[in-house]
């Protein structure tokens, strides 16, 4: 039996059905986003970051792949030229649907501080569609992940940050136990 | 800085003898752009002093076009293509005389100083 | 000889690998817990209001552009500030700006969860803070 | 019927590695032409991250212009600061207060630190390794947030101003950094542990990639590409700029050429960052951290070369002032390009899966190959 697009969501015999299965289907993809491994410049290296020990992106369903077609999201991190811009165009098309694009950093998402420059494109969005812009430059890992979270909304309409936060604590390394003068 | 002044027909002459002196580790390789005329330097290090020497070439503007000096000093093969890149300088008998870091469609020579933006505008 | 060697090295990371079972772990807990942030971190910009007198040193030093501000002479000759707007597409978060305000007026707060799901709103006017970030 | 050995007809195939692909270090791509497993052709294609830097640098002013040295070589940031600030203050006759001398050597030799954690975590990432990559990431991190604490940003820091730095460093930091230095020296030796003395990443590593100190001399090489061949030549002790001249040189050298001596040569590399930290810590007195600096930097008409010795090698600013506070030109140094220009040589001859330890064992960052 397959899914009749059309009808989820709508009022039909059958509309509390589709509406608990269309729940279902965002839920998996939001808990699934894989990534792919598409670094261009410094953002890269804070994409790296994110998915090392200390951030640990894989707590959230996201497995770097090494290939377009195995992947969900792509995060366009870093500056692109006109010499990269129809390779990333092409890695986008072979993304398999439902695909997204998170535009990390000043440099995908406007051209940044090369917005003046003789080869590089003016954001990212001139080429493919973005689904969510994260400002920085670059941006630091927590900030590449508050942007996950908004893509996790918009597939899911709902929240996807706990409501209640606790405060941020002081940076306490092995060597120097937190609040030690 | 002392700057050594070398005219074009006399730069591969120079060049093997500065080598012979022991100059052989190449440092740097430009070029910069007077509007008037283009100044091509070389730096080049001798790693036993350690010190350098530094050779200038006055080349014309328009047309600008000087030996490749790649045969003796292999360090400068992807120096001499970024320079015909970005300045539009050609070197005779360089072994690989492309574009380095632009695309192949990209016109002009964005570093020389009367370019402009609409001018590189890649066609695809 | 050889097998010896071969387990010697194979023992060896064991054994670090090992050790790392007893340690503490290392990941934030990000979402749940917020990050943390040093007093010198370059997040989003504050501004005092009512001590910027519209001098556009900030405008003037920005690599990038991304400042727009605008101002009317009020009465006593003094400037009041109309637009004060920070397009953080742009933004490179280089602290210039903070560094050539003369009367020390806007500075870079903790803030940096700003995603949006269009360019435009990344614009955002210094003027009308929400009162929370203000903290 | 299976043919013999001889009779299978060898045709070369060409393989294209990149611009996306997760073992490249960024957009660099190379088409290998093959016959069997065996690499005959290598061409390199760059410039997929080309932005300009050059460019820039005659169209913004010199403070303008501050920020952008950090996004050459993201992974250190400091040295690029470093190249441009100096290749400035030696044009404009400025010389930085002994503090601000004493901050930038902890600073660059934390990121040398830094930069050199990742290289390793990423290398042994190519050679099949996965968790020395979450191991170094982790103490990296520490040094990050270091950084961070001391200038506001984790990767641009845009710390070095003309005649200075932005930032003091309070007292506690420097402690901070003081009580890293042994838990650092610890969590190298772990590494030694795990990696050194694994058959596997021996086996994979040694008599690949082998370059001779003369040609490496003619190709330009730097850094530890030139050192792991054989040849004792780094800028801190042969060229000195501003604290290196106190100090005793400790110049790591190794003979043999190959991808396992570019490994010794930067590990052992990452011990010298941890001791010169201690001596630097020792070396801060109280004092200024700015020179004065006139309010309207305008370089003078002069040219200067000033080279730093990066993580990578060679980082040098080559900067023509023509009296504005607009540069005639600035044109930039790149370790990372003189070091690929061997990448042909170093690969043929090997297999497909040796091109990609060679090519980590080079170090490149694109940002810089490109810029």
């Amino acid at each position: 039996m397959g899914v009749d697009h059309d009808n989820i969501g709508s009022t039909n015999a059958h509309g509390v059905q589709f509406a608990v299965l269309q729940e279902l289907i965002s839920w998996a993809r939001k808990s699934s986003l894989w990534p792919m491994t598409f670094g261009l410049a410094c953002c890269a290296i804070e994409m790296m970051t994110t998915g090392s020990s200390d951030y640990d992106i894989d707590r959230f369903g996201m497995v770097f792949r090494a290939s377009p077609r195995q992947s969900d999201v792509m995060i366009v991190s870093g500056t692109v030229t006109q010499k990269m811009a129809p390779v990333l165009k092409r890695l986008y098309e072979q993304m398999p649907m439902p695909r997204y694009v998170i535009s990390m950093g000043a440099c995908a998402t406007s051209g940044g501080p090369f917005f003046d420059v003789y080869s590089v494109v003016k954001g990212v969005d001139q080429i493919v569609p973005v689904d969510i812009y994260v400002p920085g430059c670059p941006p630091r890992p927590e900030a590449l992940m508050w942007g996950i979270f908004q893509l996790q909304e918009k597939i899911t309409g709902k929240p996807a940050i706990p409501s209640h936060r606790t405060p941020a604590p002081l940076r306490s390394y092995p060597f120097w136990p937190e609040g030690s003068v | 800085m002392i700057k050594q002044s070398v005219s074009v027909d006399k730069l591969i002459e120079t060049a093997r003898h500065c080598l012979k002196e022991g100059f052989v580790y190449p440092v740097l390789h430009t070029a910069v752009d007077y509007e008037t005329h283009l100044e091509l330097i070389y730096i080049l290090r001798n790693l036993e002093q350690g010190d350098d020497r530094i050779l200038s070439v006055i080349l014309d503007a328009n047309a600008p076009s000087v030996p490749s000096l790649t045969p003796w000093i292999p360090g400068l093969i992807f120096q001499e293509r970024e320079v015909y890149d970005l300045f539009g300088v050609s070197y005779d008998h360089h072994p690989h005389l492309t574009r380095l870091l632009l695309p192949d469609k990209f016109r002009g020579h964005p570093l020389r100083k009367h370019y402009t933006l609409a001018e590189g505008e890649v066609t695809s | 000889m050889r097998i010896k060697q071969i387990s010697r090295g194979f023992l060896k990371g064991l054994q670090v690998t090992g050790i790392h079972l007893f340690r503490r772990p290392v990941t934030h807990p990000y979402p749940e817990q917020r990050a943390y942030t040093p007093p010198r971190f370059r997040g989003i910009h504050r501004l005092i209001v009512e001590d910027c007198v519209v001098c556009r040193a900030c405008e003037r030093v920005c690599p990038v552009n991304c400042l727009t501000i605008s101002g009317v002479r009020g009465d006593n000759r003094r400037f009041i500030l109309e637009q004060f707007d920070i397009d953080y597409s742009l933004c490179m978060f280089c602290d210039l700006c903070v560094e050539a305000c003369p009367p020390h007026c806007l500075v870079m707060g903790p803030e940096f969860e700003i995603a949006a799901e269009n360019r435009h709103s990344l614009r955002r006017s210094l003027l009308s803070q929400p009162k929370e970030e203000m903290v | 019927m299976t043919p013999n050995r001889e009779e299978i007809v060898q045709e070369e195939l060409m393989l294209n590695l990149g611009p996306q692909h997760p073992s490249t270090h960024g957009v660099f791509r190379m088409v290998l032409d093959l016959q069997g497993e065996t690499i005959v052709g290598v061409t390199p294609y760059m410039g997929y991250l080309h932005r300009g830097f050059e460019k820039l640098a005659e169209r913004r002013t010199a403070i303008q212009y501050q920020p952008y040295p950090d996004r050459w070589d993201y992974l250190a940031a400091m040295f690029d600061e470093m190249a441009y600030i100096g290749a400035g203050e030696a044009l404009l006759g400025i010389q930085a207060p002994r503090r601000a001398q004493v901050l930038r050597g902890i600073v660059m030799e934390l990121n040398r630190f830094a930069s050199h954690l990742l290289w390793l975590g990423t290398f042994l990432l190519d050679v099949g390794a996965l968790s020395p990559f979450l191991y170094t990431f982790r103490e990296r991190e520490m040094v990050l947030d270091l950084l961070m604490e001391l200038t506001g940003a984790r990767l641009t820091y845009a710390y070095m101003r003309f005649g200075g730095v932005h930032h003091d460093a309070e007292d506690v930091w420097l402690k901070k950094v003081r009580a890293g230095i042994p838990y650092f020296r610890q969590r190298l030796s772990e590494y030694r542990t795990l990696i050194d003395d694994n058959e596997i990443f021996r086996r994979r590593v040694e008599h690949i990639g082998i370059i001779d100190g003369t040609h490496a001399l003619h190709y330009g090489l730097s850094g530890p590409m030139l050192r792991a061949s054989g040849v004792p030549w780094d800028l801190r002790w042969k060229r000195p700029y501003g604290i290196y001249a106190e100090i005793p040189p400790r110049i790591i050298t190794d003979l043999a050429g190959d991808t396992y001596a570019r490994y010794k040569v930067r590990v052992e590399e990452m011990a010298v960052s941890l001791d010169l930290l201690e001596i630097f810590l020792d070396l801060v007195e109280s004092g200024p951290i700015m020179a004065s600096v006139p309010k309207v930097v305008k370089f003078p008409k002069q040219e200067t070369y000033f080279a730093v010795e990066g993580p990578r090698g060679e980082l040098g600013v080559y900067l023509v002032g023509n009296g504005t506070a607009y540069a005639q030109r600035m044109k930039i140094r790149p370790p990372s390009l003189f070091n690929l220009q061997v990448l042909s040589q170093l690969l043929i001859g090997h297999m497909v899966s040796d091109a990609v330890a060679i090519l980590g064992s080079i170090d490149i960052v694109l940002g810089e190959v490109d810029r």
